[in-house]
């Protein structure tokens, strides 16, 4: 088998409308300067997307970019990023997958595909070593997820859509083995260019790192500290993310009702440990992994995944139901179908308050858990009320009104943290390049969770949201899982050993000097020793701030600016009953700041200076 | 659920600087309303016309000063205090607020400019109303100086129209009679 | 465009217009939930068949959801409050559910009182009297002018007698303002040219007032530059063409324009001499104001020059304005309307007065005596709009330019007492 | 002159403008027999202090406010408006304050509708449905009011209500309110105030009295913008503007929707920028339309804009196109203005949307027309 030393640093381009497949490189300087994964996915589409392009039609392009670490066998890297213009928000979305088509893909020898155009009838792209061919796909269209995939696996792994992206469901999903291209309708973007799936063959190249030794070395330490960390081999190991309902229940961010509370007597019934007691759960995860998040188990009879927090939390205890074996399948449905669970479940939650207030009309209902699936399928097949809902909350609620319990930002729903109990992450939400996600910051661990910085504080908030924006950019970029920050942040002895209270005061009133201080250099490492360039703390962080204010600037072009950097009204306007303080989240306060930390200017886009610092070129 | 406690009922304030000044105010000119109709020739004449039964009161509305002044049984203008209650009120003219009031009475503004920016409502007899606020100008012109009073009216009349021996006896006069 | 300390400005009425306006009612009617109008007006009215007009617009409109509930066409000019007990009782006989008033003042004051008594119910109007008494919205109520000047229907005030006790008694209240004004061209197409001049005239006296007296806003001066210009280019077209209804049109539409510019602004000393001069000698009031005019702009010319020289451009056209000098303006104005009431002079035969002593009623007889001037400027000197005139006025001013309007000659402005600053807005 | 032929108007609101309007508030109240307003407001203008200047102006009357509600969230909703009403009767208010612009109107106007006919108010959605007169409305304008606030349309949750009758019955226009607070919120203000102007005063259908309001708004845009841009918080310039809102508010609720209006607002709720800033840019691409579209510009648009002596000093056949050049040159000199729809970052896709979705909210307009002024306003007008 041949060898890749660090990285293949091509680039395989395809055209559907012309059928037209090209190869190019990609350049020492993106290289250093954007990392790979969404970092280097975003610098081509940078040079490659038009802004103000639909991004239903031909012109937009998506790229899948494998991160660099893939393939070495470093701790929770089986992980690949995607990169295209969301039909949900209208601007950029990079989403990451830990299923089987990344390794394929870099194992063909690629390091980005990019696909542009839009193929004549419903096809799908094989890609192989040599290139790509674009195939018919009449065999495989109309097929769900699991068929799909089942119907290609002998000519690789692949990432398919389901009925729900044929459909154009504006948050339909890319599916790739039981793992997930999740947020911003990706799906849809393989509908409209009538792609239903890409296969790679894979394992014609081997990846071996330029320092070998270097590289063991930090891998090690990485599996130590994961091993050693109470939540990545804890109750992450042990629960998944579903770990979290509890915390989030008590720390009163866990979205009840359509974020109408923040905490509920009966959300123990769906918490990761009660499922892990009585539905005889399982290991089920992306491959490699340390962490082992990912479990399945027995529902009613049948083998589901079990449901990852978000979806417990927008599909279950958002819209009042507490029924483990109900939201477990209609996490398969959507995994079926292909559809993004959280936008899903806020699209839900929001019609249901729309249909009990008079303004939408439909059989849903808070609690009543008779007509989800077959919801579940309409809004995949885009039948009756379906239809309409498969286009979003925000698009429903400018249709029907109801703005204010719409519970999304810049069109993608909020994940399940509700930000009036984590002021920071409420600031994170707002100001998230691809919408409400939680991924950009998870500053609600901080906050809610770990009581490392007080949660009802607006100071230092701005620091930190700029901070874990560019760490969590750069790891995308790396990319290696989410969850190895864990480790990383926690387990260096200098915090290790530091009792809580005292990093709370660190963290809250000398903010950038708490967080210049953390020991993060563990994933610098693991980079310079795959691919061999030097790249230290300081570097690894400017390259995440680069990647942050590159999708910055390039949402500022779509027309992104301070006006879309909000909160839904609801949290903004609307205290909850179980906090008896009567908390919203005090957004405007915090956002100038974060503008002024952040080197924007008063509306909320790049100034001049930074891109010249971060050397980004204006277009 | 809507925090009612949250929204209490505001009863707005009382201005009592404002309200000072203009209680002042409508005592002196309520007092110098009765003096000058002793003592000046043109105001005698406009009085005269007035019916028998004239009872004016100015006031701010809705909750007051209130002034009084009307003909007494021998048809003398004479003034009646600050209670309108019991009295038989035929010519109301009401300032629309305190303020309003405030700077009518400070010589912010004429009377004829308050009239034109629709800050006096007049309830009763029109041509009364004017030969009411005839004396006001008059008022303002025996009783100011020339700087202040200039302000108060459209026209400060000249010697041809007010002679200066009129106009100083009537000053003087309507001083003695208002302070005794 | 100047924009006072303060202003108010208001105009709750629903101005309909056109060759065709009367057809509108019915939908107004059913827009207000209402569906048995009953028309109030008086003899000529009726007697010129114009009810008859009013009455099958009413009827004949699709899907026939109104009609007429009853008809009183016996207002005198002189109304008083039995007529209005009387047409109240015949309201509520025939279950009418709004009014529809067809006529001039005194058929729209009459309507106003009705409006009062079987809105609020019971006889006694009295209680009612006052500013600001009425404090409850009443019935529907349309008013269709029949002559185009007088505005009143854009009026607040009610004025009705009370011939027993040989009172007025006023009415003051936003609710006694009709909902709709319907201005046809065909109510006034039949309207004589004498009367045509004059209530056109008075409307061109209520804008040009508006425009330059104390409590003009940047709303009252823009109806009033839209109304003088409606007016001042068609009057005498349709005194020469009786019959040309877009002129006639035009006159409406600038009468309900000059309405409510000056019910919102008031004016001044035109109309201080002008309701005197009425109510001294029983001249007509269209008459006063066309003969008045340009003496309140000259005698005020020292304090509103500026003003009246914008007047000219509406009243003259742009043209003129051009050719005319800046300092010139004021007085080319002035002489403009001169002119105007020159040429309608003409136009009518002699019938339109330019002078006071023209005056003559329908014997040929004058009607205002040299010797009247005193008791007009006595009467004059208790008016009210004499506030919002930019200059004060006494007895003997009034008494000078009385007798400048009663010989015909412009005023000698060296005879007018200046005195003041310039007026502040 | 154009022939009015047949029309209509009506614009019911008083208009009391200038120092000392809000103390007038409690007679005009009294007129209506109402002593217990019900105000509502944001959290914006609350924070900045205007309602207790409205309280401070209502002192020594009679009036006791039932209730200042200062949470009116961005968007108005039904749930809030069923919501205030309930807090209205229980309170026992008899009137409705609004003090600021958009949601607060709209809510106001909501409230109004739920507690004057007790049923509700999604009930009223539509065109004339409300079926009586209301309780008194009083609106206290801010810098940021919209004409559209002080028509007799409101838009709740996304939905149109249209009534005559939801027509604020007073307007208090305060200098105290008005002061412009950024030059972002006066440029808003402005140019959707101008664009109704204009639109109602180009309008086929302009009558005599609709003319009359859109003329004034015309004029004092023209005169007091500039100043206005530069000092935000200056008085007479602030009066101006909000003076200008109210006049274009009279003259855009008598004349049917046009192409800036029904496209500006489509673009401002699809993109979320401010309507001002789109028929900012709309404004002068659809005068360009009109212009190649040789439909003859009215000549009394140059009086509005420069006075009488530049519209007189003028020969007549060029007033019309020298009164447009003039408003051209008025959006010229605006510097914080974007000229294209490109430079706003509106994408193409989003542009043809707003124009799908103008089409269906007005039917009358024509499609040709809306894409052209659209195409020139994307790449801007030279």
């Amino acid at each position: 088998m041949q060898e890749i030393v660090g990285t293949s640093n091509k680039i395989l381009e395809v055209d559907l409308s012309t059928g037209v497949t090209s190869i190019g490189e990609i350049t020492d300087k993106d290289r250093r300067d954007y990392m790979g994964g969404k970092g280097l996915g975003l610098k081509l589409l940078y040079d490659r997307l038009k802004p103000g392009v639909d991004p239903l039609g031909e012109e937009n392009i998506i790229a899948f970019m494998p991160g660099v670490l893939m393939g070495t066998g470093a701790p929770c890297s089986g992980r690949f990023e995607a990169v295209t213009k969301s039909p949900l928000t209208g601007i950029m979305v990079t989403a990451s997958c830990g299923g089987p088509f990344g390794m394929a893909l870099k194992t063909s020898g690629w390091d980005a595909l990019i696909i542009r155009g839009a193929a004549k009838n419903p096809s799908y792209l094989f890609i192989d070593s040599k290139g790509a061919e674009i195939r018919d796909a009449k065999g495989v269209w109309g097929k769900d997820t699991r068929e799909a995939q089942a119907a290609l696996e002998k000519e690789g792994a692949s990432v398919v859509i389901g009925p729900a992206g044929e459909h154009l469901v504006r948050y339909a999903n890319l599916c790739s083995g039981h793992r997930f291209l999740g947020r911003g309708g990706m799906g849809a973007v393989f509908g409209s260019k009538n792609l239903k799936a890409v296969v790679a063959r894979g394992g014609e190249f081997k990846i071996v790192p330029v320092k070998k030794k270097k590289f063991d070395k930090a891998r090690k330490t990485l599996n130590r500290y994961i091993s050693r960390n109470s939540i990545t081999s804890g109750s992450y190991r042990n629960f998944g993310t579903n770990a979290n309902v509890n915390l989030s229940n008590a720390a009163w961010i866990l979205p009840v009702r359509n974020f109408s509370g923040g905490s509920h007597g009966e959300a123990h019934k769906i918490s990761g440990e009660t499922i892990a007691e009585n539905y005889n759960t399982k290991y089920h995860t992306c491959k490699p992994c340390s962490i082992l998040c990912g479990h399945k188990g027995t529902f009613a009879g049948k083998e589901r995944s079990v449901p990852e927090y978000e979806t417990t939390g927008l599909m279950g205890s958002n819209l009042e139901i507490f029924d483990p074996v109900a939201i477990s399948e209609w996490n398969e449905i959507c995994a079926l179908m292909g559809m993004d669970t959280i936008s899903t479940g806020g699209s839900l939650a929001w019609a249901m308050e729309a249909t009990e207030k008079g303004l939408f009309e439909s059989d849903l209902k808070f609690g009543f858990a008779g007509n989800i699936s077959q919801t579940l399928k309409d809004i995949a097949y885009g039948k009756g009320v379906g239809k309409e809902l498969g286009m979003g909350s925000k698009w429903l609620s400018r249709k029907y009104g109801g703005e204010n319990f719409a519970i999304h930002v810049k069109g993608l729903e909020m994940a399940a943290y509700d930000p009036r109990g984590a002021f920071g992450q409420g600031l994170s939400y707002a100001v998230a390049n691809r919408g409400a996600c939680h991924l950009s910051t998870s500053l609600f661990t901080l906050e809610a969770y770990f009581d490392m910085a007080s949660p009802k504080a607006k100071r230092g908030k701005a620091t930190m949201v700029k901070f874990f924006e560019n760490v969590y950019a750069a790891l995308n970029s790396l990319h290696i899982c989410h969850f190895t920050a864990f480790a990383v942040f926690l387990e260096p002895p200098l915090v290790k050993l530091s009792p809580t209270p005292v990093l709370k005061l660190l963290t809250q009133n000398i903010t950038p000097v708490a967080l210049a201080v953390m020991d993060i250099s563990l994933w610098p490492e693991l980079w310079s020793s795959v691919t061999g360039k030097r790249l230290g703390m300081l570097g690894f962080k400017k390259v995440g701030e680069r990647v942050h204010v590159l999708e910055r600037y390039m949402n500022t072009r779509e027309g992104v600016s301070k006006k879309d950097d909000t909160l839904p009204g609801r949290m903004l306007s609307e205290p909850r009953k179980c906090d008896h303080k009567e908390r919203t989240v005090p957004l405007d306060k915090m956002i100038g700041r974060y503008y002024r930390v952040r080197g924007y200017d008063k509306n909320g886009v790049p100034k001049d200076r930074l891109l010249r610092r971060l050397g980004i070129e204006k277009k | 659920m809507m925090h009612y406690n949250k929204y209490p009922e505001i009863k707005p304030g009382l201005k009592l600087l404002k309200r000072m000044y203009v209680v002042t105010m409508l005592f002196v000119f309520g007092r110098a309303f009765q003096a000058v109709s002793r003592v000046d020739r043109g105001a005698k004449e406009v009085f005269a016309k007035m019916p028998d039964d004239f009872v004016l009161d100015f006031c701010v509305v809705p909750n007051g000063p209130h002034m009084v002044v009307g003909k007494d049984e021998k048809g003398r203008i004479k003034y009646m205090g600050w209670n309108p209650a019991g009295k038989k009120v035929t010519i109301y003219m009401k300032i629309k607020n305190m303020d309003a009031a405030f700077r009518m009475l400070t010589f912010q503004e004429s009377s004829c400019t308050a009239t034109s920016r629709d800050r006096l409502i007049v309830d009763g007899d029109l041509p009364t109303a004017c030969g009411v606020l005839h004396i006001m100008d008059l008022l303002e012109v025996l009783l100011l100086p020339k700087f202040l009073a200039k302000l108060g009216v459209k026209r400060y009349p000249k010697w041809s129209q007010l002679s200066p021996v009129r106009k100083w006896t009537s000053r003087l006069l309507t001083y003695v009679r208002l302070v005794a | 465009m100047i924009l006072p300390e303060y202003y108010e400005f208001c105009c709750r009425v629903k101005t309909v217009a056109g060759h065709r306006a009367l057809e509108k009612i019915s939908p107004e009617l059913v827009r207000m939930n209402a569906k048995k109008p009953m028309i109030i007006t008086d003899k000529g009215v009726a007697g010129a068949g114009l009810i008859k007009i009013v009455s099958s617009a009413i009827s004949s409109s699709k899907g026939g959801k109104t009609s007429v509930g009853a008809v009183y066409d016996n207002v005198p000019p002189d109304s008083d409050l039995k007529i209005v007990q009387e047409v109240a009782k015949l309201y509520r006989s025939k279950d009418c559910d709004s009014i529809i008033a067809v006529g001039g003042g005194s058929v729209l004051d009459t309507a106003k009182g009705v409006n009062i008594l079987v809105s609020l119910g019971g006889d006694d109007l009295m209680q009612y009297a006052g500013s600001g008494a009425v404090k409850k919205k009443l019935k529907p109520m349309i008013a269709v002018p029949t002559t185009s000047g007088t505005g009143s229907e854009m009026t607040l005030v009610a004025v009705i007698a009370d011939h027993e006790r040989n009172v007025k008694l006023p009415f003051v209240s936003y609710f006694l303002l009709p909902d709709v004004a319907v201005l046809d061209s065909r109510m006034t197409r039949t309207l004589p040219p004498a009367l045509t001049t004059s209530t056109a005239i008075d409307a061109l006296t209520h804008a040009c007032e508006a425009y330059t007296c104390m409590a003009k806003n940047p709303v009252s001066d823009s109806t009033a530059l839209e109304a003088i210009r409606l007016i001042a280019g068609n009057v005498l077209n349709v005194v020469k063409k009786p019959g040309d209804l877009e002129g006639r049109l035009a006159l409406a539409n600038g009468s309900a324009l000059a309405g409510m510019a000056f019910s919102n602004s008031m004016v001044g000393l035109v109309h201080m001499l002008g309701h005197a001069t009425g109510g001294a000698c029983g001249v007509p009031h269209g008459v006063c104001m066309s003969i008045y005019l340009p003496y309140g702009l000259e005698y005020n010319l020292h304090k509103t020059s500026h003003l009246t020289a914008e007047l000219l451009l509406p009243l003259a056209g742009p043209e003129v304005y051009a050719a005319t000098p800046k300092a010139e303006r004021a007085t080319k104005a002035i002489a403009v309307i001169r002119k105007l009431n020159q040429d309608l002079h003409e136009a009518t035969q002699g019938r339109h007065a330019r002078f006071l002593k023209e005056v003559i009623d329908r014997d040929g007889k004058q009607m205002v005596p040299k010797d009247a001037l005193p008791t007009i400027a006595n009467t004059a000197m208790g008016d009210a709009t004499q506030f919002y005139n930019p200059e004060d006025l006494d007895f003997n001013d009034c008494m000078m330019v009385l007798e400048h309007a009663w010989e015909g000659i412009p005023l000698d402005l060296k005879k007018v007492k200046k005195g003041g600053k310039g007026i502040k807005f | 002159m154009q022939s009015p032929g047949d029309y209509g108007f009506f614009y019911q609101a008083k208009i009391m403008a200038g120092t000392g309007a809000m103390a007038n508030i409690p007679v005009e109240l009294d007129g209506f027999d109402a002593r217990h307003p019900f105000v509502l407001t944001d959290k914006k203008t609350s924070d900045s202090g205007l309602p207790r200047k409205f309280v401070k102006a209502l002192g020594e009357s009679n009036t006791i406010i039932g209730a200042l509600f200062d949470d009116v969230p961005a968007y108005s909703s039904v749930s809030l408006v069923k919501d205030l009403a309930q807090f209205f009767r229980d309170r026992g208010c008899d009137s409705v304050v609004a003090i600021g612009s958009g949601p607060v109107v709209d809510v106001a106007k909501g409230v109004n509708m739920a507690v004057s006919t007790g049923a509700d108010v999604l009930g009223f959605e539509g065109v004339n449905r409300v079926p009586g007169h209301l309780k008194p409305l009083v609106v206290v304008p801010t810098a940021a009011i919209k004409p559209f606030d002080l028509t007799g349309n409101a838009r709740i949750d996304g939905r149109k209500f249209s009534s005559a009758f939801l027509m604020p019955d007073v307007i208090a226009v305060d200098p105290l309110m008005v002061r412009g607070c950024c030059t972002e919120c006066v440029l808003d203000t402005a140019m959707v105030s101008l664009s109704h102007a204009v639109e109602a005063y180009l309008s086929p259908s302009a009558n005599p009295l609709s003319d009359a309001y859109a003329s004034m708004a015309i004029r004092l845009i023209a005169e007091h913008l500039q100043k206005s841009l530069k000092r935000p918080g200056n008085k007479a310039a602030s009066m101006g503007m909000a003076n200008a809102a109210v006049a274009a508010a009279a003259a855009f609720d008598n004349q049917p929707v046009g192409v800036v209006h029904a496209l500006g607002m489509e673009l401002s709720l699809l993109t979320g920028n401010a309507p001002g800033l789109c028929m900012g840019i709309l404004l002068p691409a659809a005068l360009e339309y009109r212009r190649q579209m040789k439909q003859e510009a009215r000549s009394e648009l140059l009086m509005a804009m420069e006075g009488f002596d530049a519209y007189a000093g003028t020969p007549a056949g060029q007033r019309g196109e020298k009164g447009l050049r003039s408003l051209q040159l008025l959006f010229s000199k605006i510097a914080v203005l974007p000229r294209t729809l490109e430079e706003l970052r509106v994408p193409r896709f989003k542009a043809d949307e707003a124009i799908q979705e103008a089409l269906k909210a007005n039917p009358s307009l024509k499609k040709q027309d809306l894409s052209a002024v659209m195409g020139l306003a994307m790449k801007g007008v030279q």
